[in-house]
């Protein structure tokens, strides 16, 4: 199966099945090969990157909640240029698809990572990350700056902003977004006793993406992909994105809790996709799917 | 270092590194009034598991798919003894149920090996606020070699009832300032320790321990007082970067590089 | 103890516990009167009423999520007329102040609708919900609208609108706001296997208000209560709004399944703050706190 | 209409309406290949539960703060026996795991007792597309007092092995097309029927069936044909009103005025 995950151009990103690891949840470059069989997976995307080397937050980074937690690292990573000596070797032995996410900073140092990127063969696409609170004016000065890249450009956005970005992110040049990165939320952080910011995963993340999604694919131009992320934490989940009009879609924090939930994911979907195309009958294939899923979907075409 | 230290028991290639594996609970014992020790039937992957090494541990049912996300992220077990080559012993709360039957998934091992002193005549070991329980696993091989062991108990650690420790390993409950009878002699003839403390406020309580240590001790030469790391770790791999540390020249991760880390190259709050 | 849960005027609305049901979750009285001692609580909410009658929604109306669930009922009321033949003498026996709460469909209604709240004595105060993707042009005609009334005006806020609406609202004359109402999602009904939309409720819910809510109050001027509602499941979800900032909280689904839960942190609350004006030891009073607690709160005064 | 209704078994003054009580699983037993027997220890107060009421029933561990949130909402469960006044029995699938000594939060008595007829000869009860489970409680003393009672297993309902049942009662299993021999007969001589469907799709499954019935029998009268509704319960008190249903006349709770509605006065889709 081939399916293309971003806008029709002079390049675009295919992938083999519709499903990926979030940005921060996989590491850089194969860090689950004990793990995860990469070869079962659409792409890779690693960890966010930044130009200039970024240190390790201060303060906590880790608190358990009721279903779900809330991380905050700092991002740290050692800028682009060491990543890139770092992990080319194994971008290239990896049998998929490398995205990198790219930590949307300023213009400037957007525009020189992907003239740098475009030079790095083992690199297919690029995700930019826009920060939370952007306004619209720095978002698309970020992602101008970052279209001028020859590979395909995918543009994560934050979750509060998502709807208001939507439009003038896909007019500055996005080929796909990622709706959405977690959303920021505070609780208290059970060692030090203060109330601590981070971002917030967890399986009731996904209900408040989907909806977003829905309605923003149906304002989108059609030809825009959309790619789902948020909450993933089942094959159930995902289908349910793809249902509501996602192209591909990410695995956050399920993995480092079940690492073999990103495969599973990934073969549910693939299998599932592969027979919906064909017009196949659903339930033939997969006997866990309800009644009303086929007729659903048959109607939807 | 590779200098004076050397791997334990003696140097040994790790093969295959970490898998995803499940586990069973074969038995359940009691060893004290706050904690049971369980008998797992684990992968023989497992079974070169060395001190220092950790599981990320998750209760499963039999229907894999009916995962519930509470708690969400898999907790970190040290084993305590290895009773065969796919029997490990747990030591976990007493307040927690466990049943025969119960099943793990289990990602190990994790972390790398302690690195003992090749003629280790004297260790150290500081339990401080926390159950000794992740040095429990270093003490019948270095015992059965004849290293003189001492496990000294500060805070909230001595709560933790010993009696069932191997009778060799001399206990001391620190006092409430945190000092000992003999402190000079146990910390000056120590050839090698390891300082234990809680998840949460580490670098604080290990510049603590250092003050006392130094306060008795003028040199502390690098590679002889270690602090032993046991935060949660969410992912275990080196991917997630939740477990970073900061050690003097490049960022070290807890799951990758630890769960020990010397305590003369650690950034101490 | 006696604590103004709305701002300083002519009327004010003071309850002698700062925890109340959130409106839909205890009825239009007292439904719950078997299994919670109003007498505990420092309000009570009404489900929300509107002028004229309103039918249940057609569909799914109950989706269980992973630690949470979506709802979805329509708000069927018979109208505000009917509600007061109803429950009037209900609300005469309860031993703690009534709070209405008003859906905000027009500003002529919700003017209607205060009027009549003026002349009826068993209503302490009035909370005035405002719909999703509201405007703040629209918000504040409404507003202004109710603001007419004598009695104290409570205004909900919607989850995504929040942070836009709520200096808005409250110039144009809210004498509290309530953070906020629960954000709307989308699931699957596991029943008929459709995509479907509701307000989504749970404990990873509160991380999101708790955020929002810590913010504003930052912003927002000091005089103004700001009352904390969304995913409070325990005595320490409900410090942790306090701690945030805010004056009081509202619990929601939590009492669904618990309905102990409520007066639990009712009185937890109540005791908590009791200590904590006196200022005395934190530590003395209750065992399982945390250390770093007490300091903190020392230091914020 | 109380005409020509009554409550079952002779009309009882409800005390003290819905509690919040403990109760503790006594006994499992497996009563065929997909079901099992609870024995519940319960509250007093539940002794005066009489058919079609239920439970709203959540698993709790003895430390109650300790509570995880998943499942959200309480379980809704009908009492198939009444051992004792503190003694119920539930019946649940095979597949959750229940040990004695499990505790549980229950909500109860939910719902209004199911009014019979007062000289009941014929009953028929009819399970769609799930198990009988919330119809048993009433075969003893209906069967005790005389009235012959047909059950009627419709669709999914067949794979419910009925050998544990009273031998009184008789078990007829419908053709595909929910068609079963006598069936003019069975549905004629009915002096009342009670009619289960699983939640979800609720509307469409009662008018099925009514559709069936009227097919074979020219007037239904009012109060003769009732649909049993057990749709998931969030809140049991009447405060939530996500169990209304549509009734002609007035909306309805099925949590206070359900389980079982007059199938003439429901809105059918
Ligand atoms: C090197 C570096 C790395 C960074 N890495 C990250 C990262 O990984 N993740 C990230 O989220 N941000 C990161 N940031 C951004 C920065 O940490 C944010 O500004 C941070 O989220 C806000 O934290 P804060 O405690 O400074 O401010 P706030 O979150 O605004 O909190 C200020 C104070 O109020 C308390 N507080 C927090 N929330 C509330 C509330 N709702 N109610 C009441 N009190 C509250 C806090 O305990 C704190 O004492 C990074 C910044 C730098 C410079
Ligand atoms: C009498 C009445 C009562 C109401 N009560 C309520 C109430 O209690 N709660 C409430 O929320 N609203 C209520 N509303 C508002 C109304 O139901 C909303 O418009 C509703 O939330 C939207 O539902 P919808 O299915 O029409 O549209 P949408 O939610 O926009 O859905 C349209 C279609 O797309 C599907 N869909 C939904 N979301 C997605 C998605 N993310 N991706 C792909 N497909 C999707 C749906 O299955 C549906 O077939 C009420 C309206 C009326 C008139
Ligand atoms: C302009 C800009 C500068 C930042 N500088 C740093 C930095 O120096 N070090 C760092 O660790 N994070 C830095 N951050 C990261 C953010 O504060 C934050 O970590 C990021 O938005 C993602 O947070 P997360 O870890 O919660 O995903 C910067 C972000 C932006 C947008
Ligand atoms: C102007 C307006 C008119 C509405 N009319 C109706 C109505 O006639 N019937 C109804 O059940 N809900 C009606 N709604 C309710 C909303 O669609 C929706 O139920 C409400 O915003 C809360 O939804 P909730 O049940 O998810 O909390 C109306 C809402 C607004 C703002
Ligand atoms: S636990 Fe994830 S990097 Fe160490
Ligand atoms: S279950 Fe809440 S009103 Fe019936």
């Amino acid at each position: 199966m081939a399916i293309e995950i971003t806008r029709p151009g002079k390049t675009s990103l295919i992938v083999a099945t519709p499903v990926m690891p979030a940005a921060g949840s996989l590491g850089f470059a194969d860090e689950y090969r004990n793990l995860i069989d990469y070869a079962n997976l659409g792409a890779v995307v690693t960890n966010p990157a930044t130009i200039e080397p970024w240190q390790p937050a201060a303060g906590a980074r880790i608190v358990p909640l009721d279903a779900g937690l809330l991380v905050h690292t700092g991002l740290p990573n050692p800028g682009l240029r060491a990543l890139l000596r770092q992990y080319r070797r194994a971008w290239r032995k990896l049998p998929i698809p490398v995205v990198l996410h790219l930590l949307g900073t300023t213009p400037d140092q957007a525009k020189r990572a992907v003239e740098l990127l475009d030079t790095v063969d083992e690199v297919a696409a690029v995700e930019l990350g826009l920060a939370d609170e952007i306004d619209v004016a720095e978002a698309t000065a970020l992602v101008r700056a970052a279209a001028t890249i020859e590979k395909p450009l995918l543009v994560r956005l934050p979750f509060y902003e998502c709807a208001e970005l939507a439009l003038p992110v896909a007019d500055a040049g996005a080929d796909a977004l990622v709706m959405t990165a977690a959303p920021r939320g505070t609780a208290r952080d059970a060692q030090g006793g203060r109330l601590v910011s981070g971002r917030i995963y967890g399986p009731l993340i996904k209900p408040l993406v989907l909806r977003i999604l829905g309605r923003l694919r149906r304002e989108l131009p059609a030809e825009l992909p959309i790619i789902g992320c948020g909450g993933i934490h089942s094959p159930t989940d995902a289908r349910d994105y793809i249902e509501a009009g996602a192209a591909a879609v990410q695995v956050d924090t399920a993995t480092w809790a079940q690492p073999k939930m990103l495969e599973r994911i990934a073969r549910d979907l693939g299998g599932w996709i592969a027979t919906r195309h064909a017009d196949a009958l659903l339930d033939e294939w997969h006997p866990d799917m309800r009644r009303g899923d086929s007729q659903q979907r048959r109607g939807k075409g | 270092m590779p200098r004076t230290v050397a791997p334990f028991p003696k140097p040994t290639i790790m093969k295959g590194g970490m898998r995803e594996t499940q586990a069973i609970v074969e038995r359940i014992k009691r060893v004290n009034r706050g904690y049971q020790r369980l008998e797992l039937a684990v992968d023989r992957s497992l079974s070169s598991l060395l001190p220092g090494q950790a599981l990320l541990v998750r209760r499963i049912s039999k229907d894999y798919e009916a995962e519930n996300w509470h708690p969400y992220l898999r907790e970190l077990w040290f084993p305590v003894d290895i009773l065969a080559s796919n029997m490990l012993v747990l030591e976990q709360p007493a307040r927690e149920q466990f049943l025969p039957g119960q099943l793990l998934s289990i990602l190990g091992p994790i972390g790398k090996p302690l690195r003992f002193r090749q003629k280790l005549r004297n260790l150290l070991l500081i339990a401080y606020e926390t159950p000794p329980t992740p040095l429990l696993l270093m003490l019948p091989p270095l015992l059965a070699q004849g290293t003189s062991i001492t496990l000294v108990a500060m805070g909230a650690a001595r709560d933790y009832d010993c009696a069932h420790l191997p009778e060799e390993v001399e206990i001391i409950q620190a006092n409430d300032d945190h000092s000992w009878q003999d402190m000079v002699m146990t910390v000056g003839w120590a050839d090698q320790a390891f300082v234990l403390v809680g998840a949460g406020l580490e670098l604080t309580r290990f510049a603590e321990v250092m003050r006392l240590i130094r306060a008795r001790r003028q040199d502390v030469p690098a590679n002889t007082i270690f602090g032993f790391f046991q935060r949660q770790l969410p992912c275990g791999v080196g991917a997630c970067q939740a477990c970073m540390l900061p050690i003097r020249g490049a960022a070290k991760l807890q799951c990758l590089d630890g769960p020990a880390f010397d305590l003369t190259q650690l950034r101490l709050a």
